[in-house]
């Protein structure tokens, strides 16, 4: 009889762990899938909110995979269902939805729930009348009902998440204020110089920002900076940031950081127990640091560990973790990998454009890469990939000609032999 | 008014479609020519009238030593030179007319007469040429010199060609053949599709004692003419026959090849067949091929060889003509159509139809040289 | 499963296979199409050639691979980078032009398309009139073969 | 030295339409002339009709079809006597005060006999062989077929043959062309293809380049006045040596590779040092009679243990069938002939388009000649130069052929334009150069199998004629005239070919 394999979440470490562990286990014959998700929806790309809200998407193609994803794959879902607790020596979760409760028996159980928004204590919070944070399809949901033409829009965290709420929104008004502590923008990935490119881009089109400043106290429908400045808004937006979701796995009594922690093959000190995703920690090899790395394609690596190893294969241990950003604001793309750290390559272009490429030991450690001002000209982070791989499989640079290819991505800087390897077969 | 000039054998050449038949006594007993006759008849539709002859082997016993020669004297005027010639080359033991019929189916008939002759001794040995060479090219300067006014047709020793511008059945009494018995018979009816026709064109064609009947159209005959032309011959009638004649005479006699090894020649397996054989075979045959590889014998045929002492019947390499032999007791036979063996030997102990370019040779069993 | 392979022993550097590439994916499959789709525009094919490696003497044409172990379908946010069949595909509909595919491809042969708002990527014309990749089809020097070769 | 400033119209110019034109340059990137550029000031291509010597490479690669070259229609004043080629050679000697130079086979309009000449058919009499149901032999042996028949001791037939043979699959043979005339991928694709169809192609006189001994078996070795390239290994590496003693594109004089094509490979191969120009004398200067080429040919003989089997080549001259007769006599197993039209990497143009005669008549000529002396079966006879068909080669083998080469046809096939510019080395379609990134543009894997391509669609088309004739071994064909009729031709034209008119009966 087929075991059970439980996961908690329907998102991309979800989704990972489910294909992955489908693709050996196909027809269910060892395993059985439950998925649990507090959320009620399809499984959906979760960085997708902004664009719906930007009318890029909706929410029908929002869907991160097809309509028949969970039959196709022989799961059984729990959608709307919030696990309230893990016994990890019973091997049971408990769950609840509504008025109903209930137990689940595991054999193996993956913890992908993500993270929760961090919200400092504020005075007068409460006295807000409307306010949402924007990590979930609910808040962009709620935030394209509320928001019109006149709305004033209040954001505070210049991160990513709250520019690109920034962005989101301004399809619907053109009255958006960001505030943050720092004094620049997206600290998280970008450093001082860059960052202020990216400021200089984003004001052109429309946003305030308050740097440096912070809110010392609400009062309903204004905001009362530190700088004794006042913003007057009608919908607060929370971006100051997130936390990995830990709270079910530390109830549980497993070890837990500033995320879960977990081994190279996601295992968390629970027996039987993985963790993948936004909730748990990463070793990120550019800094040699174990680290958050909330990101999507990590998640789904993770996720995709999970699922092989719940099969019982542990070849492709998950080892190769890198912070990974493409993001862009109004057409203007910031793409970048890995750690700013080592010797600095650093171009800034006529055009509007920004290039760091960072070197440390003879490796490629990290880089950014900003578009022109020029939104059709993608030049300045084409084909950034070739890059990105350089820092994953740590390949040493001089073995190919990087010099040829710093100022430009391309294949060429290559030996002839390696590129035989690239482009005249498959590699696995 | 001009009549338009209708070409003959040796002014073009002359493919034709036709009828044989051979008979073959092992044990040397002779017969008379009278079943080659009839057997030779039920093929009538196959020859149109526009030749047919006759070969007997044995027939003149008492002058075996002998060339036989039967010259045909076309224009009359013509006989005096030609006897001078061979009156120059030859000791003549004996010369008349051939004996004839006279018949209404036979008409325009030439002089046809006959000499049992041997090499002049001092003219052999100063031409440094074997007797049987001597009197090849004899005939070959007679044919050449008197170009159709006079025919030497039949040249072999104790064996006799007997043809005319006719059906066969009626050249077969015209000659009389009844009254001649040999222990081998092969005939010939002519469907010729591209001469009128004339005394010297028809079948069998012989050089010395090799006479042959043929069936068929051979598609090699200028590559294989052009061949045997360098070694002496003059294909001077330009027909199959008399080319295959050739390239027989060219091997075995010239070149010492077995019959047999002469018949792997012309008619060659092919290299497909080759590759698939045992190493020695298969070397034999590769070198057959390269070595004689301008004699092979393409297109539709299939012959009966007459030679003194036996007979040999061949088909292409396609099996493209019919053919069929048959034995009984020791008597051979071989001829186009089954029926044509059926009717004068209704009981056969064995009939079939050998493989394409499959040689069947008769020859006199040892205690039997009668002949 | 058949791919796209490139000898760069064998490649002029004519950048042929761009414009067929570009003709193709906007519909075009004869010159006269090719005229249409491409005079007066800047085309934005989906293979593309690399130009004076070693030393100007090597030029060479790259595309997607299909990867048995696709990075860009992993990292694919918005579930638009699929594998059909082997073919990694690519749904404009669902691209909301992150550009994490650009950001992952190890060979750089995921794009923006032309208006730069979604990706592009070679489907091996599989979805487009020609049918088969009409880089390879018309490469006049065989560099660029569409062939069966099995995993290295 | 050149005297003044020429004044002459470009003999071609590109007509670009540039309603299709999308400008892609890859006519300007695929020009080794540099006839193309890009304006980028005005969006247009730009052409300097000058540069152009309508190899059509730029036409043929043009994805829209925008481009076509004509000839020029500048026009000197119509004069029929003086016309535009003379005086436009004349022109050009006065400024430069040298000889002209050409490629390939003579451009001029002598008289095509192949084509004054039709193949039999079989109707009703004989019939008809179908090659797709019946074998159809293309089998060829070259070499000495005088063997006397032996029998050993048992009285059996010795199969051993004495003389060496070459062996062909069909009759079809890829004539000398060297390494440095051609290039390398050029070789390799003719050395494979030989492989492949199992045929012979000819190293020319450049020598062996070490890559290519592997297809040995099916070389031929040449052996020139230059001595380029020849060492006992060299000799041995083959199926056959060939002495060339003349080429039909040059009959009486020698060879002349310009130093710029002698890069590293080549100068190894050749063993002469780089950047040399390769020069062949008029004759060898150790074959100044008949009795001297006997003792070349057993020289070689000896050098290679009578293990192969040694070619004569010449050109058609008035005298060929003695001269042929007399290299029948000289101990070689092979003579080939190479007719005026034969190609070239580079000749006077004065001596390719006025020395020489056709081969067909040389062909026949030879081949009675032979046959009047008896000596036909000691020398097997390849001819060359302006092999266009299979029904060329057809005819070639009835008029007494035992097989053909072809030089032009196999380079057509690696998609020569017949631009007639080699000596330039500026190939643009990769054949007739040394320069790196035009070598490159003939890819061997494909252009191997055009030639493979070509020779097996020339075999089909072969065995086709041959089963119409009621043929199914190539050796009836050989010699076999009756299978051919001349049309048009005068009573000495016959005469020669030694074929009868159409409508005459066979």
């Amino acid at each position: 009889m087929a075991k059970k394999f439980v996961i908690i979440g329907n998102s991309a470490a979800a989704v990972g762990a489910v294909e992955s562990l489908r693709a050996i286990d196909s027809d269910a014959e060892s395993w059985e899938i439950v998925l649990i998700s507090d959320e009620p929806h399809h499984t959906y790309g979760r960085p997708l909110i902004s664009y719906l809200l930007f009318g890029k998407t909706d929410e029908e193609r929002m869907k991160f995979r097809p309509d028949d994803f969970y039959s196709a794959n022989k799961i059984t879902t729990m959608l709307g269902c919030t696990v309230t607790k893990i016994d990890a020596s019973a091997k049971t979760v408990s769950w609840s939805k509504d008025s109903y409760s209930g137990e689940l028996k595991y054999d193996k159980l993956l913890a992908a729930i993500g993270s929760v928004p961090f919200i400092p204590p504020m005075d007068g919070i409460d006295t807000v009348p409307l306010k949402t944070p924007f990590m979930k399809l609910d808040d962009a949901k709620l935030l394209q009902e509320r928001v019109d033409a006149d709305t004033r829009v209040f954001i505070v965290g210049a991160g990513l998440i709250g520019l690109k709420c920034a962005e989101g929104i301004s399809k619907l008004t053109k009255h958006i204020t960001v505030c943050d502590l720092a004094s620049r923008i997206l600290p998280s990935i970008l450093e001082a110089e860059p960052a202020e490119i990216m400021r200089n881009w984003i004001e052109g089109n429309g946003v305030r920002f308050m740097l440096g400043d912070t809110v010392s106290e609400f009062k309903g429908k204004t905001a009362v900076m530190k700088s004794g400045e006042r913003v007057e808004f009608d919908v607060l937006v929370l971006a100051v940031g997130v936390r990995p979701n830990v709270a079910l796995i530390k109830d549980a009594g497993g070890e837990v950081n500033r995320g879960i922690v977990t081994d190279q093959f996601c295992r968390t000190s629970l027996k039987d127990v993985y963790a993948a995703g936004d909730c748990s920690e990463s070793y990120d090899i550019t800094s040699g640091q174990t680290k958050i790395l909330a990101l999507l394609p990590n998640a789904y690596a993770q996720g995709y560990v999970v699922g092989r190893h719940v099969a019982g294969l542990e070849d492709k241990p998950y080892d190769s973790a890198i912070p990974l950003n493409a993001i862009g604001f109004w057409g203007k793309h910031i793409l970048s990998a890995g750690s700013y750290v080592g010797e600095k390559y650093e171009v800034f272009g006529k055009d509007g454009s920004y290039r760091l490429i960072c070197r440390e030991d003879g490796l490629l450690k990290g880089f950014i890469l900003i578009g022109g001002n020029d939104v059709h000209d993608h030049s300045a982070f084409d084909r950034a990939g070739i890059y990105t791989n350089l820092i994953k499989d740590r390949i040493p640079l001089d073995t190919l000609n990087f010099e040829e290819i710093k100022d430009r991505a391309s294949l060429k800087g290559f030996t002839a032999e390696a590129r035989k390897r690239k482009l005249g077969g498959v590699e696995r | 008014m001009t009549s338009r000039h209708i070409p003959l054998e040796g002014e073009i050449r002359i493919p034709s479609g036709c009828a044989i038949s051979g008979i073959f006594h092992k044990d040397g007993t002779r017969e008379n020519g009278e079943r080659i006759i009839r057997s030779i008849e039920l093929m009538h539709d196959r020859s149109n009238g526009l030749g047919g002859g006759f070969a007997g082997y044995g027939i003149y016993p008492e002058y075996k030593d002998y060339y036989a020669l039967h010259v045909f004297y076309l224009d009359a005027s013509f006989q005096r030179e030609t006897e001078d010639f061979i009156k120059e080359h030859f000791e003549i033991a004996n010369q008349g007319e051939i004996k004839t019929r006279k018949m209404p189916e036979i008409t325009n008939a030439p002089q046809i007469w006959r000499y049992f002759i041997l090499p002049l001794k001092t003219k052999l040995d100063s031409s440094e040429l074997d007797e049987r060479e001597y009197t090849a090219r004899c005939v070959f300067s007679i044919n050449t010199k008197f170009d159709k006014k006079a025919a030497v047709f039949s040249s072999g020793k104790n064996m006799g060609v007997f043809k005319a511008n006719a059906f066969p059945e009626d050249v077969g009494r015209f000659y009389m053949l009844d009254d001649y018995e040999g222990y081998a018979w092969t005939a010939h009816g002519r469907y010729p599709t591209n001469t009128p026709g004339w005394w010297g064109g028809a079948h069998p064609f012989s050089l010395l004692d090799y006479s042959i009947v043929h069936n068929g159209e051979i598609s090699s005959y200028d590559a294989n003419r052009r061949n045997v032309e360098m070694f002496g011959y003059k294909c001077s009638l330009m027909t199959d026959t008399e080319v295959i004649t050739y390239i027989f005479d060219y091997l075995t006699r010239k070149e010492g090849l077995t019959l047999e090894e002469a018949c792997d020649v012309v008619s060659a397996p092919f290299w497909s067949t080759i590759n698939l054989m045992p190493k020695d075979k298969r070397e034999y045959y590769t070198y057959l091929r390269k070595r004689y590889h301008a004699l092979l014998i393409n297109g539709p045929f299939s012959v009966i060889l007459g030679f003194a002492g036996g007979m040999l019947v061949l088909g292409d390499r396609l099996k493209l003509r019919s053919m069929v032999v048959a034995e009984h007791g020791s008597t051979f036979y071989g001829a186009s159509e089954e029926s044509a063996i059926r009717l004068i030997q209704p009981e056969l102990d064995r009939v079939w139809a050998p493989d394409a370019g499959e040689a069947v040779i008769a020859r006199l069993e040892e205690r039997s040289v009668r002949a | 499963m058949k791919r796209v392979y490139v000898n760069e022993e064998w490649c002029l550097g004519c950048h042929l296979c761009e414009y067929h590439c570009a003709n193709a994916n906007m519909g075009g499959v004869t010159p006269q199409d090719m005229v249409r789709n491409l005079r007066g525009r800047t085309i934005h094919p989906r293979i593309r050639v690399e130009d004076g490696a070693d030393g100007g003497k090597i030029n060479f044409a790259v595309q997607c691979r299909h990867c048995y172990d696709p990075m860009c379908v992993k990292s694919c946010i918005a579930g638009a980078l699929t594998v059909e069949d082997g073919v990694v595909t690519h749904n404009p509909d669902k691209c909301v032009g992150c550009f994490t595919c650009v950001l992952t491809c190890p060979y750089g042969c995921i794009m923006p398309d032309g208006d730069g708002k979604v990706v592009q990527k070679c489907e091996l014309c599989l979805r487009n009139k020609v049918g088969a990749p009409a880089c390879a089809e018309h490469c006049p020097n065989r560099a660029i073969v569409y062939e069966e070769r099995g995993v290295m | 030295m050149e005297q003044g400033k020429i004044y002459l119209s470009p003999e071609h110019e590109i007509v670009r339409d540039n309603d299709k034109c999308i400008r892609c340059q890859v006519c300007e990137r695929q020009c080794a002339n540099k006839v193309h550029s890009y304006d980028e000031s005005i969006d247009k291509m730009l052409a300097n009709d000058e540069n152009c010597v309508n190899c059509q490479r730029c036409v043929s690669l043009c994805p829209t079809r925008a481009l076509k070259i004509r000839r020029c229609e500048n026009r000197f004043r119509e004069n029929n006597n003086w016309n535009e080629t003379k005086i436009r050679e004349l022109y050009l000697q006065a400024n430069s005060g040298g000889v002209m130079l050409g490629a390939m086979g003579t451009p001029l309009d002598y008289p095509t006999y192949w084509d004054h000449m039709l193949i039999n058919a079989s109707q009703v009499t004989n019939p008809s062989i179908d090659p797709l149901r019946e074998p159809m032999e293309t089998r060829t042996f070259l070499g000495k077929k005088n063997q006397k028949a032996e029998r050993g001791a048992d009285g059996r037939l010795v199969t051993r043959f004495n003389s060496p043979q070459i062996e062909l699959d069909v009759p079809v043979m890829f004539s000398a062309m060297s390494y440095g005339s051609i290039s390398y991928n050029a070789h390799e694709s003719l050395a494979r293809a030989a492989a492949e169809l199992g045929i012979c192609y000819n190293t020319g006189e450049g020598g062996l380049h070490e890559d290519f001994y592997q297809y040995g078996s099916n070389t031929i070795v040449q052996v020139a006045s230059g001595r380029f390239g020849v060492h006992g290994e060299y000799l041995m590496a083959g199926a056959a040596i060939e002495i060339k003693m003349g080429q039909g594109a040059k009959p009486g004089i020698g060879g002349h590779l310009p130093g710029r094509k002698v890069g590293p490979d080549v100068s190894r191969t050749r063993m002469i040092p780089e950047g040399s120009d390769a020069i062949s004398p008029a004759p060898h200067h150790d074959i100044y009679s008949i009795e001297d080429l006997r003792q070349l040919v057993y020289s070689l003989k000896e050098a290679t243990a009578y293990t192969k089997p040694v070619i004569v080549k010449i050109s058609a001259v008035h005298n060929v069938a003695a001269i042929a007769s007399g290299i029948a006599r000289s101990g070689a197993d092979i003579v080939a002939i190479d007719g005026f039209k034969g190609g070239t990497g580079a000749a006077p143009s004065r001596i390719r388009d006025n020395v020489g005669i056709p081969i067909e008549v040389a062909l026949a000529a030879v081949d009675a000649r032979l046959r009047e002396e008896g000596i036909r079966d000691e020398v097997s006879v390849v001819i060359g130069g302006s092999i266009h068909s299979s029904s060329d080669v057809v005819k070639a083998i009835a008029l007494g052929a035992d097989a053909v080469y072809i030089g032009t046809a196999s380079l057509l096939a690696l998609g020569c334009h017949l631009c007639r510019s080699c000596h330039l080395n500026k190939c643009n379609w990769g054949i007739a150069t040394q320069e790196p990134d035009l070598i490159k543009r003939l890819n061997p894997d494909w252009g191997y199998k055009r030639l493979v391509n070509l020779v097996s669609a020339w075999k089909h088309e072969i065995m086709e004629m041959m089963g119409g004739m009621g043929i199914n071994s190539i050796e009836a064909l050989r010699g076999n005239h009756l299978m051919l009729r001349g049309v048009g031709l005068n009573e000495k034209e016959l005469e020669i070919l030694g074929i009868k008119h159409a409508g005459e009966s066979i």
